[in-house]
């Protein structure tokens, strides 16, 4: 039977986050994934960056990686070429991916590497205390945002896909059996996947917005979520303020590591030894 | 002098692919890197031999990625390096302290060209030698070689990997442009002939495993990421156990033994040559390039009837105080040729002390520092 | 640990009440009403309307409810 | 008794000089078992190509890889001829080319006159292999290296197919050589 | 009279770039550009990074500022938010802009500021002698790629678009006309512009792939430009290997730095002097 | 004591506010940064109180971007401050060596806590001492100083920007976690008490304008851009116009001049605070958060009648080595407390050679140094 | 006699323990003009709000504002009593809440278990000001600042509209502290 | 300034030797072939046919050849 302690470090628990974040829940999304794709813990390798969300690798029994922040992509990247057969999934914010990551986020994208990025979209940077993130949307409220963010924000799963994702999905913590769905579909795509989780951070974004509680929150997600094919019919002002959810895009295309494997087969000698000549 | 006739060994190499081919030799068999002149040679190479050997080659974005990929490479088992100049080594610096706290083997070659900034892009100097020492923030441990010949270049590169991987730490190859662009006859050594050192694996079980053990000798077993053994890195400031802790003695443990490891061992890692120095009178110390003019000045000094010695610094990091402090003895002076402003010369005094005095050479305007510079100040002093 | 475990018929529900940090979102996302808010840590309160629909469990952030239908 | 000899080749971007130190160097130490270095200088960043390539051919060690008294300076740009004829010793060769250069620097060494682009676009029938001819000059005058290290490290580092072609640039180079002894 | 010597530094001139580059004729045509809008030179601050491209403005008479490889935009940023009636003009190369420097890029699209960016892609870095680019289409040769490039490319107008860019366009050095055009829009636009030029660099890149010389890579530019209305039309099979020129977006949108003067305008103190006092 | 009663001046303000405050009142009008502890209350209180003077906050997407902004909105003509610790202050180093190169007026704000790496967030130390100096490539000029109480984390950074226009240069303030967040009774100084320095105009007509020329205190005058001066600025070795150079020359010229220009103006630059020296026999020096601890313990040693005295660094790098050796004279020894492992008493040892002993005392564990410590090792000594 | 009082505010985050701090040295500075600091230790980054916050005053200058010798320690929760007790002096004073802590550690110094939590929830009617019925209880045992200090400190603190809820919560505490005397 | 010039009528094209590289860029993309390749530099050899459409100038990379019509 499945039970979550196989893949966790009790030890560590309680979880460092505060009461009513949302990242334990994607947390739990994700382990049921893997459990359902019956994945070896010791092929898994996650990765995260620096932030509340990416805190999630110290609890998790397998292969783990805390890295400096806005990095975690780039370290992942290295794991994956040089060992394509782990899976390599990374856990990352939004300030981590795609403020100071912003630029190893999409060159991920371009090379469509076979890496799976959980992406925690809370809108903020929780871990430093609430300043302004590329995702606050215009006006909202945050520590260096007093007078309410005046900067346009980003559309991040927009982003991967022009960038040049295999695999883009947005879901939110309290659709969390959709979230699971997703996230087992990322680690199952061949390519660069994206799963894109609107969670809350009832402490440092939610009480400055006066967003209520975790529970408030999560019913706001429940509200404005749109699934993408109703979506798709709406205009841009009936879209504002809205969370599009659903599988963005879903393609196949040559992936970065198989593609190198190409060359490695084609062109390696047969002796495998060094030559010091040239 | 041997006869004439083709040598099948004898290669004319340069000393960016002198480094690649040791990087290969050494088992290296994963690189990423960004471009910069005058270590592209490095890179571009790799990308020919890498997928030759079943190895990897990666262009990244920028340094900062190709540092992070290296690291991660080789965590999961890989022996990684990465090739840079100033501007990519300044870029570098934030993931050389995480390799150095998480305990990472890595080699970064840092190809010195003009500094600060931009610089003189295809002009050598040595001006990163303290940014070597200091260029990430906190206290951290690190060590830095700097080859003289293409063929140390080889060597030097070799050994990078060896040190990094028996001591869990960034490992800074220092050349400069110089000995990087330059074209010169070698006997490369033959595999058979290398010492190659791989990362000490844990005698423990998966459970029994502290990946920031508590060893004899600083250094604690490493073990890849995808062996069973399924361990936590961060570069948190962590417990044995590779856990983040905030607890004082838990802290401080950690960062003692971190700093500490290398001076525990620092007689497998400093090393130097010294020429010339039985009789020696005035004591010429330097390294990379400008060694080679100060060997040529020691030389002329020699053939002069001076009794110059030369006392050839392979490693800068940790800096060989004692050796040096042991050579001091029976000197007039030290001469100190660099091409910076005197980065080297300012250890040397603090070594000294006052007990006999260093005299600078300085050269920061793109040109190698002449034997004659060096020859002329010998006199001076001798 | 400090674990309570409330049973009826098939259905146990426990509440690690370590892990507990009283977010109340199991209690609200019950349909049924099951659970309420004590002394900070969620409660079992009136376990018989329980369906072990799993909801509370599913959106618990930190593994602290678990449902089991035997 | 131990020699060092010092070369200079100097010129422009994409005039083949850095090639051309790196076979000079190499016919030294690969064929006739000299020790050998060759260094050059760039332009901006790595693009443009060298402006100036040097090679130190020696019995001995090499320790300094950089001219210091030049033997031999090669100019194929009147530019490079001002600037770097007084590095030359007072016993050395400076080779100009007749085309490019227009007026010989004064001083106490030899300097020559040669017409090094026109053989190799009319005579060899390709300009781009000036430097190899160059490379036949250098060989003859200097006597430093043997004709035969030349040819194959020449044959060795040129593209495939264009070995006669090359081969024949410089002995063209050879030939202008001789007739100054 | 227009008279380009005007807008140069003729005493730093010759140009630094090789017999053929491309970036020359974009140089003119931006200042063919800048003459016609009559912008007083005084006004104009042009900034670069680092490559070939980014020598540029070392040879025109404007407040010029060469800066470190890939930050162009970030210090463009500061002069535009700090000084907002300079006319910020960024110059930069697809290593500069896209690689090293693809987070400063997407994020000042993402704020709207306004800048223009002239975009020179030749598909290669070229200053440090052709190695493999973000922009190098798949599978041709450069240094770091011996046996063809592996990696997918950017469409880098395409990603400025998902990010947020206000006006996005594409020409090449044969149409220098429309070049002009394109540069003069993107300076009008209040908000943050691209101008991405398909440039030829013969010396690192067409020579190793046997592109032939810079007529011939120019001619070459000419028959695979496909305007976007057409391109619209067509299949992206079709259009494999093309290079769709045109304005690929167009609209007006709250630009950075004047929704900071609305906070500015809004609460600044009468008195403009400094409250120590908290 | 003066009498009970609200005052209007007095305030409760921490490190952090104080040194926000400090950047406004002299006359600091840009700020661009990225949020990370400790360090993120300067950019919270700036996001707060810019508007307010018609100045702009811009939180940037990276450190890197950051500074690179600060850069550009110095030579548009504000005055610019970036503020972080120890993580962002690595990122930044590649652009601290352009605004050196370029001489570009700029202050960066460093709350140190503890490294390497992430290492302890939200604890202090002391140890980007030797990386402020050496962090980026190439020998570099900076200033560097170190506030050690709230009034001086706003007299300081006042005192940053001047040194920032005088000498055209990038001015590091180190603070470090305890400073930063302490709140401490204070009484800032009025405007009028204030000496606000501006970057020195050209006298010369714009056709004359020479933006790197060679001046008798050896910083040129600067002139913002869009003043109808129109000159060229760039990292690379240039000439006096600006222009880039590959002249061994003139790159000499420029670089000794760079490297030279804060030595050549050190009695300006250099400061420090000695108390109790007069009969002293034991000296301590210290710096921050450190010497509140230092100069508690010499309070206590006073009081307990043994001779001790402090000598506290403000400015950190140039280092005040003449100053120093000066008052080493007639001490016992010296004793350097800092939260590293001894960066700055290496400097110390440089100094006095050899000739008194230079006592460490340094903590790493994230906690601060006890003044009891301090006391204990006088005692020791005395 | 000049002195330094030493205070440490213990508990967990979202206590309000630093700005109780604050407060308290804003009373001794701004309105009893003493010398004051406050300064805390956080969580991981910033985020989780301090678990002690530690105010310093004294009539002279403070040079080191971390505490040394504890004269007044409060514990809202066990843990924090159980670790911080140790930096008591002989004859410091400690202050524990009442619902939170269970077991008051042994030592020489004066130990008081109080109903903090429980007066701010059921006699002013919120918990959230226990803070400030804590500070109440601190001025009224240490009597190292005035009451009106206190009382204009903290109205110049909290948010508006809870002047009057925050000086009950005061004023409770001040009553605690009076029935120990 | 080493510069050419040719005048025919009111045209006049003016090359400027000293900036001129040799490209060849005017030459090919002269519709009315006026110009030519002479020592690695473009040179008018064929005033009259030119129509002043000034295709070589707006394609010169190096601000090598300016052409005027009075
Ligand atoms: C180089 C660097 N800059 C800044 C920081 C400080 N920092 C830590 S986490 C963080 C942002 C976290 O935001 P996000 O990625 O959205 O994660 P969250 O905490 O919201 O889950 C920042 C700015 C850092 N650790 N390193
Ligand atoms: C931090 C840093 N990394 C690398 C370099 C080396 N470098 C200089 S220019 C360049 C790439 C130039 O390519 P691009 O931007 O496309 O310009 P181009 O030369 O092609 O015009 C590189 C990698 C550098 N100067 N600084
Ligand atoms: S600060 Fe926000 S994101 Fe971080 S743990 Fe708390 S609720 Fe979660
Ligand atoms: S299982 Fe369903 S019904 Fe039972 S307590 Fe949980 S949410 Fe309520
Ligand atoms: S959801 Fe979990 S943590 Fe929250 S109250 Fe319920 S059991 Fe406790
Ligand atoms: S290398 Fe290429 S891009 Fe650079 S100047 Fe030459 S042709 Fe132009
Ligand atoms: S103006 Fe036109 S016709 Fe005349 S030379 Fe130039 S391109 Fe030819
Ligand atoms: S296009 Fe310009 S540079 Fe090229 S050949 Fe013609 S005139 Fe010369
Ligand atoms: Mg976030
Ligand atoms: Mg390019």
């Amino acid at each position: 039977m499945f039970d979550y302690e196989t893949y966790l470090r009790t030890s560590k628990m309680p979880l460092i986050w505060c009461a009513g974040c949302g990242d334990g829940i994607v947390l739990k999304a994700m382990l049921r994934a893997i459990h359902k794709l019956g994945l070896e813990k010791d092929k898994i390798c996650m990765v995260s960056g620096i932030g509340c969300s990416s805190r999630l690798t110290g609890y998790v029994d397998f292969n783990t990686l805390h890295t400096t922040h806005g990095r975690a992509i780039t370290f992942a990247t290295g794991i994956k070429m040089a060992r394509p057969e782990l899976h390599v999934i990374v856990v990352t914010g939004d300030g981590d991916a795609t403020a100071i990551g912003g630029n190893h986020y999409i060159h991920a994208a371009r090379r469509n590497i076979d890496l799976t990025v959980i992406l925690f979209n809370n809108n903020i940077y929780g871990m430093t205390g609430g300043q302004v993130s590329p995702t606050t949307p215009l006006g909202k409220f945050a520590s260096t945002a007093p007078y309410g963010n005046f900067e346009n924000s980003f559309n991040i799963s927009g982003l991967a896909l022009a960038a040049g994702a295999s695999f883009v999905a947005r879901s939110t913590v309290y659709h969390a059996t959709q979230l699971e769905k997703y996230v087992e579909k990322a680690i199952l795509k061949k390519g660069f996947s994206v799963v894109e989780v609107i969670t809350q951070c009832p402490t440092t974004y939610g009480r400055r917005n006066r967003e209520g509680t975790a529970v408030d929150m999560m019913l706001a997600q429940k509200e404005n979520s749109i699934p993408v094919s109703r979506a798709r019919t709406m205009s841009e002002e009936e879209l504002e303020g809205k969370i599009v959810t659903g599988i963005l895009v879903d393609t196949e295309k040559p992936e970065c590591r198989s593609e190198y494997q190409k060359i490695i087969d084609r062109f390696s000698q047969p002796t495998g030894s060094v030559e010091t000549k040239r | 002098m041997a006869e004439k006739g083709k040598s099948n060994r004898v290669q004319v190499l340069s000393g960016n692919e002198a480094c690649a081919l040791g990087a290969l030799a050494a088992g290296m068999r994963f690189y990423a890197g960004y471009p910069i002149t005058p270590s592209s040679e490095v890179a571009e190479v790799l990308s020919l031999e890498l997928p030759k050997v079943g190895g990897v080659f990666i262009q990244m974005e920028d340094e900062i990625a190709s540092i992070g990929a290296i690291i991660g490479a080789s965590l999961a088992g890989s022996k990684s390096m990465t090739a840079t100049s100033g501007p990519g080594f300044s870029l570098m610096q934030e993931n050389i302290g995480y390799a150095s706290m998480a305990e990472v083997p890595i080699v970064i070659v840092n190809v010195m060209r003009g500094g600060p900034s931009t610089g003189l892009p295809t002009m050598p100097a040595q001006a990163d030698i303290m940014q070597a020492r200091w260029g990430t923030h906190g206290d951290h441990p690190v060590i830095a070689l700097a080859p003289y010949s293409v063929r140390e270049a080889f060597t030097l590169t070799v050994r990078a990997f060896n040190l990094a991987e028996s001591f869990r730490t960034p490992v800074v190859l220092l050349m400069d442009e110089i000995l990087g662009h330059v074209n010169e006859k070698v006997v490369l050594p033959l595999p058979q002939e290398l010492e190659i050192v791989d990362r000490v694996r844990p005698q423990v079980s998966p459970q029994d495993y502290l990946p920031y053990a508590f060893t004899k000798n600083g250094v604690p077993p490493m073990v890849s990421f995808g062996e069973g053994y399924r361990y936590h890195v961060t570069g948190l400031a962590h417990d044995e156990s590779g856990f983040p802790t905030n607890q004082p003695e838990k802290i401080e443990r950690l960062l003692l033994r971190l700093n500490g490891k290398l001076e525990k061992n620092r007689e497998n890692i400093v090393d130097f040559q010294v020429d010339d120095f039985d009789d020696a009178q005035v004591g010429v110390i330097s390294y990379g390039s400008s060694a080679r003019a100060a060997r040529h000045a020691v030389r002329l000094a020699r053939e002069a009837g001076i009794k110059a010695g030369l006392f050839r610094l392979k490693t800068i990091w940790p800096f060989a105080d004692q050796e040096i402090e042991a050579h001091t003895k029976h000197l007039k002076a030290w001469i100190v040729p660099e091409m910076n402003l005197g980065q080297i010369a300012h250890e040397v005094e603090w070594v000294v002390g006052r007990s006999i005095p260093v005299h600078r050479i300085n050269r920061i305007d793109g040109n190698p520092i002449n034997p004659l510079e060096i020859m002329a100040k010998i006199k001076e002093i001798a | 640990m400090n674990e309570k475990v409330a049973v009826a018929g098939k259905i146990e529900i426990r509440i690690n009440e370590a892990w507990c940090k009283g977010c109340a979102i199991c209690v609200e996302f019950c349909p049924q009403d099951v659970l309420v808010m004590e002394n900070g840590v969620a409660q079992v309160c009136n376990l018989e309307a329980c369906t072990a629909c799993g909801l509370c469990e599913l959106r618990c952030p930190d593994f602290a409810i678990t449902v089991k239908k035997g | 008794m131990s020699f060092r000899y010092e070369v200079r080749l100097s010129g422009e971007g994409g005039q083949g000089l850095v090639l051309a130190g790196k076979i000079f160097a190499e016919a030294a130490a690969i064929y006739d078992n000299l020790n050998a270095t060759q260094s050059q200088s760039y332009g901006p960043e790595a693009r443009g190509g060298a402006s100036r390539s040097e090679v130190i051919i020696s019995d001995e060690d090499i320790d300094y890889p950089k001219a210091v008294h030049i033997d031999l300076l090669l100019a194929l740009t009147q530019e490079s001829c001002d600037r770097y004829h007084h590095d030359l010793k007072a016993d050395g060769v400076l080779i100009a080319d007749k085309t490019m250069v227009s007026k010989l620097p004064e001083g106490p060494f030899k300097s020559y006159f040669l017409p090094i682009i026109e053989t190799a676009r009319d005579q060899v029938g390709k300009q781009l292999v000036a430097n190899i001819v160059a490379l036949g000059i250098i060989a003859g005058i200097s006597k430093i290296v043997s004709e035969n290290a030349m040819i194959n490290a020449i044959e060795a580092r040129v593209p495939k197919g264009t070995e006669e072609l090359n081969r024949r640039a410089f002995l063209a180079g050879v030939e202008i050589a001789k007739k100054l002894a």
